[in-house]
């Protein structure tokens, strides 16, 4: 299906305000101002954006570890996201949470998660959820390769089909989990293979090319929601930094990165498709770059000005009522 | 007053009342109705023991069988809790918590916190725990002193027909996550429950005893091991007041805490194993809270720090009895300062 | 392969003495002398006999919660075993296991198990012992279709691949996981659908043919042992009784049980065979069962008879040392 | 004496040593060597902070990368343990205890029992434990009184360079299954370690500073936080005894009576968080069988019944610090009786 001028400027907003915010946490980690582990989306842009822009705000994501992309594609507000990442009150969680426990139930974003493999079934409740509320609400549930060889996902696989949820598993195989080649921990070619034993279509697709990732997504989608059952998409693409900030990445082929980098960078295909088609000018686009560009900027400096919660907060949030 | 009816009986009046009253409770787990894809009977089952039978008959698919996939099942109660549901999801046998621990303690009990209090998640875990089965190491376990170490995790532990109901609707009803413990010896227990549903409030002891010279602390079936107990000894003269704790997070403190002011002398009897459990817990509590009213040390009556056995007569040695709670409530009449 | 009149015997002998002491206990149980969960292996006599007819004491099994019949085949003293399910201190775990805990390590059989799915992983260490040790030996983890569903028995199929350890999957699918239809419960046509996801070899075979499960067995066994890695066999038949002792099994058609007990008995589908074909007499089986029925009564009278453990046994084997 | 090292390091040189001494000790885990099946370096990791670093390179394949699949390789630790190895599996982070929890307490710590005595299952399995590193709720958490609760599992908790090397080594050679706690914030701390191998036995606390006012019990990196409140609190005369349990299953409980009957008061300082933990143990404990002894209150010093938060100036004050200590024991030193 074609996508409108909208969608494809949309589309393009939120890959490169991903991009712009990933790059520049990369930055901003090395001064050592943010605490913790920051895992980093750059490069994976594609599989975020083009499976959040069928979803609207009835629909739910459950993300991972690995989670910036997933949680702007999902309409995060970026200046709450910047701030919970540094920690700070004016953060998405309160600074309670910080870059791994990022979430918005309000915007459908279920929340990153600290455990691998744990947001398959959360997904399968929340695909559950709108099953029986018939909200016509789908879930996705982001997962890694590595996540992909956790338990709770093949459960969730055979439980999303068992119970005819209107659920899509999307496989972003990024060649690796940490250090350790998904060549290597999958014990068969493609993670897709593994679909038909879960009683659903699974293909695999091009990560670098958002218009593949958008159509497949489109497809798997469009079957939850009439209710014809879950779906797996792989997607395949890598990541442009390190497992972690901090990550040396030896475990890597000397130029893995660069020439993916070079040659198949999302954010240049998409631009490059589109202004070829004719359907977008380069000058829109670089429109787009200085503003996302100005956002993170922005985003940035308020969240480094920002106050910590106060020690008050420590003991809050904890139950509703106890 | 009022009609009589089981324990279990009474799990089953709350889960259908509550299921009436508000379309979003469902309920899942293994078998708990029994039959999916069968050529026999739906609702065949209920559950291992029948708990929940009738209630697919009556609810249709908002009781709905699972695979054993415990970890993506328990994980979906808690994904659907935080969009719109309310689930109940049975885990069999507490024992099984190793296989999806993580759905409870991970998320289910640190979305709230972890989220900056933007997170509901009104899921209850109903599980069967406890010794006297003969059903060996591996269905036999305690385990919520494990449940009641996690923050965010409320724990319930009922220990009669009318406790369980208006504990089971006042879990349905609340809005964090609880983990709902039932003894599996107490199902076929007896007692006088309203046909009405009615809640019972979290952290609200009951003193099913009164007495001013021991306080007794306890939970579960281990009520009833201390009712007999305090009726043997109050022959001798040895006037006991039994606490029930019904919930162990959040726990009611301050009844603990006034007793023993009262009694200044205190036995808590867990049937747990004894490391790190509720008997250390209230143990602690009152030691640092109460210490000047304490007249004698505390005695706490538990399981060996064992496996549960299979054979009958070591389980019936393992499980705490009111022989050994007497003991120790002698003991500590008699310490002198 | 052809077996010898040897094994022939050694295979009808594991098989009818299965099915004698699952009789008895369902006899036995009713008399409610026996204490606890029992769930009986009758009808499935076949996968355990035909799998470990293949194995030695140096392989080793991981049994389930319906571990009698894998037990008495991987050559467990029968007589402890009854006193084991009666609980006494002569069973084959001081009385201190019962019927879901029987173990023999010596024997190679390292645990019936109350947790469904526990013990594919077991296997695997089993397995990947048995590797690094170099002693030829392959482990076997048999899994039920309920079972087949855990997230440690897909994760352990994975490993098992990656790790390429000797180690046989054998998913016993009798139709039901308690009184839930496998049809229902596993999301695609056959458990074995599964393996080639896995990256293994996966085959279904007729479970109340001996012979069937013996072939694919002694495959699967020898790729294990010549290093080629883990394959699954899934077996398909049906247990005679109810998923414990006490099971209506209202959740069956009305027929089921009696029709395939009357069509398809693996004990009488494997008499008709080698009496057919010449390579056993009538009478050599008949004396079998008569020798499997006594020697069930004798263990029975024993277990009856034989002594509580002690009170101290009740603080004794947690520790090696404390 | 003698060389100085770090936590970290004495910690890969016990696993070094054991398996040059031992073939049958291997190591799994995720990482653990980093870089299988890439086409870049192998060994390149060592684990998320390279504490297993060039045990591959030293010892090849018994050095063995995992898949994402705690139940399947932990539970294949257990099962080879059985079959005549002697695997340390890392659990990356104790808080992962979620997914695979069930092949620890209902495998590994039943065997023995369940199989009437006839099972030897020497596994080890080394976990990264404890709040500090701003990882927020999901990967900071203690959790050791859970295993501790758990009959059948050891569980090991050092606090030192010296002690992690010879525990570890210990653990490895011990023939029962032990759960080894590895505070995150230890590794880097520089201690005297000799060179060659050697044992510290199980059960044994470590007395890190005599006194005669008053007791601290405590273990891991609180050891350092309670020699330091010790120190500030001698400056004003006030004597600490610290006792490091060094493993809380077995615990030493001689040790600790011994002290208090000779303090008569005790603080016990717990990272975990305060339900059922060890600080309510060992204040049970105390209070069972040297009630006689105490002039005051037990004490206890523990994190918040909260999760752990994300926010660096959250996070230190969630963790207990020796002024929480210092207060906690001049309470102690003026309550009168
Ligand atoms: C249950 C669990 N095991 C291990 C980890 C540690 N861990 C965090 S991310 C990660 C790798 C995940 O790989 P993958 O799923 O491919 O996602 P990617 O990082 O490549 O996006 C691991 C092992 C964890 N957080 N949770
Ligand atoms: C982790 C876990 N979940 C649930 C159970 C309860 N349970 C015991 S046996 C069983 C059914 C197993 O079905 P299957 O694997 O097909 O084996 P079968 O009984 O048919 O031999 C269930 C659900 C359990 N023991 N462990
Ligand atoms: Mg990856
Ligand atoms: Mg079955």
């Amino acid at each position: 299906m074609q996508l409108s001028k909208d969608d494809l400027l949309k589309a393009y907003r939120i890959m490169r305000t991903v991009r712009e915010f990933e790059e520049r946490l990369h930055v901003e980690f090395a001064t050592g101002d943010i605490p913790g582990f920051v895992h980093l989306y750059a490069g994976e842009e594609a599989s975020a954006a083009g499976v959040c822009m069928h979803l609207t705000l009835k629909d739910k994501i459950a993300s991972t570890h690995r989670g910036h992309g997933h949680s702007i594609a999902k309409g995060c507000d970026v200046h709450a996201m910047m701030a919970e990442i540094f920690g700070k009150a004016s953060g998405l969680c309160g600074g309670k949470g910080g870059s791994m426990h990022i979430a918005d139930l309000d915007k459908g974003m279920m929340g990153a998660n600290g455990i691998v493999g744990a947001g398959s079934p959360l997904a399968c409740g929340a695909a559950l959820a709108a099953k029986r509320l018939g909200n016509g609400g789908v879930a996705v549930a982001f997962v890694g390769d590595g996540g992909s060889n956790q338990g709770t996902t093949f459960e969730s696989l055979n439980l999303a089909s068992v119970w005819n949820l209107p659920c899509v598993f999307v496989v972003e195989n990024n060649g690796y989990a940490e250090a350790t080649s998904s060549k290597w921990s999958i014990a068969c070619d493609d993670v897709a293979d593994r679909a038909n034993g879960f009683g659903m279509p699974g293909v695999v697709v091009d990560g670098h090319d958002f218009f593949a990732v958008h159509e497949a997504a489109g497809e798997a989608i469009k079957r939850a929601r009439n209710g014809e059952g879950p779906s797996m998409i792989e997607v395949k693409f890598t990541r442009y930094y390190g497992h972690f900030e901090g990550d040396a990445q030896t475990y890597r082929a000397a130029d893995e990165i660069k020439t993916l980098r070079g040659t198949k960078d999302c954010l240049d295909i998409f631009a490059e498709k589109v202004t070829a088609a004719a359907l977008v000018e380069q000058a829109e686009l670089a429109a787009i770059d200085e503003e996302a560009k100005a956002l993170i900027d922005d985003a940035t400096a308020q969240a480094r000005a920002a106050p910590n919660p106060g020690a008050a907060e420590l003991l809050t949030d904890v139950y509703i009522s106890y | 007053m009022a009609r009589k009816i089981t324990f279990q009986q009474a799990v089953n009046e709350a889960l259908a009342q509550e299921m009436e009253r508000d379309e979003t409770v469902v309920l899942m787990g293994e078998d708990i109705a029994g039959g999916t894809g069968g050529e026999g009977e739906m609702d065949a089952w209920g559950g291992p023991l029948g708990i929940t039978k009738g209630l697919y008959s009556k609810f249709g698919d908002r009781v709905m069988d699972t695979p054993i996939s415990e970890s993506a099942f328990v994980g979906a109660a808690v994904g659907a809790a935080t969009a719109g549901l309310r689930p109940v999801v049975e885990l069999m046998f507490i024992d099984f918590m190793g296989v999806c621990f993580d759905q409870m303690f991970n998320q289910a009990a640190k979305f709230r916190y972890m989220f900056g209090g933007k997170a509901e998640t009104p899921v209850v875990v109903r599980t069967m725990f406890g010794a006297g089965l003969r059903a060996a190491a591996q269905h036999s376990q305690c385990l919520y002193p494990v449940f009641t170490h996690i923050p965010g995790l409320k724990v319930v532990v009922p220990a009669t027909p009318y406790d369980v109901k208006g504990l089971l609707i006042q879990s349905i009803r609340d809005n964090d996550p609880v983990i709902f413990c039932e003894h599996k010896m107490l199902y076929t227990l007896e007692g006088e429950v309203p046909e009405e549903p009615y809640t019972i409030p979290f952290g609200e002891a009951n003193i099913t005893r009164e007495g001013g010279d021991v306080t007794i602390v306890t939970l579960g079936r281990m009520v009833h091991i201390a009712n007999e107990a305090a009726t043997n000894l109050a022959k001798d003269g040895i006037e006991c007041e039994v606490i029930d704790l019904r919930t162990t997070s959040p726990m009611d403190q301050d009844s603990i805490l006034e007793s023993v002011e009262s009694t200044g002398r205190l036995v808590v009897l867990d049937e747990a194993t004894p490391r790190c459990n509720i008997a250390t817990d209230i143990s602690a509590l009152v030691c640092q809270e109460a210490f000047d009213a304490l007249k004698a040390p505390i005695r706490m009556v538990t399981a060996p720090h064992v496996p549960v056995p299979f054979n009958d007569t070591l389980e019936d040695l393992y499980i705490p009895d009111a022989a050994k709670v007497e003991t120790a409530v002698r003991a500590v009449m008699e310490h002198r300062q």
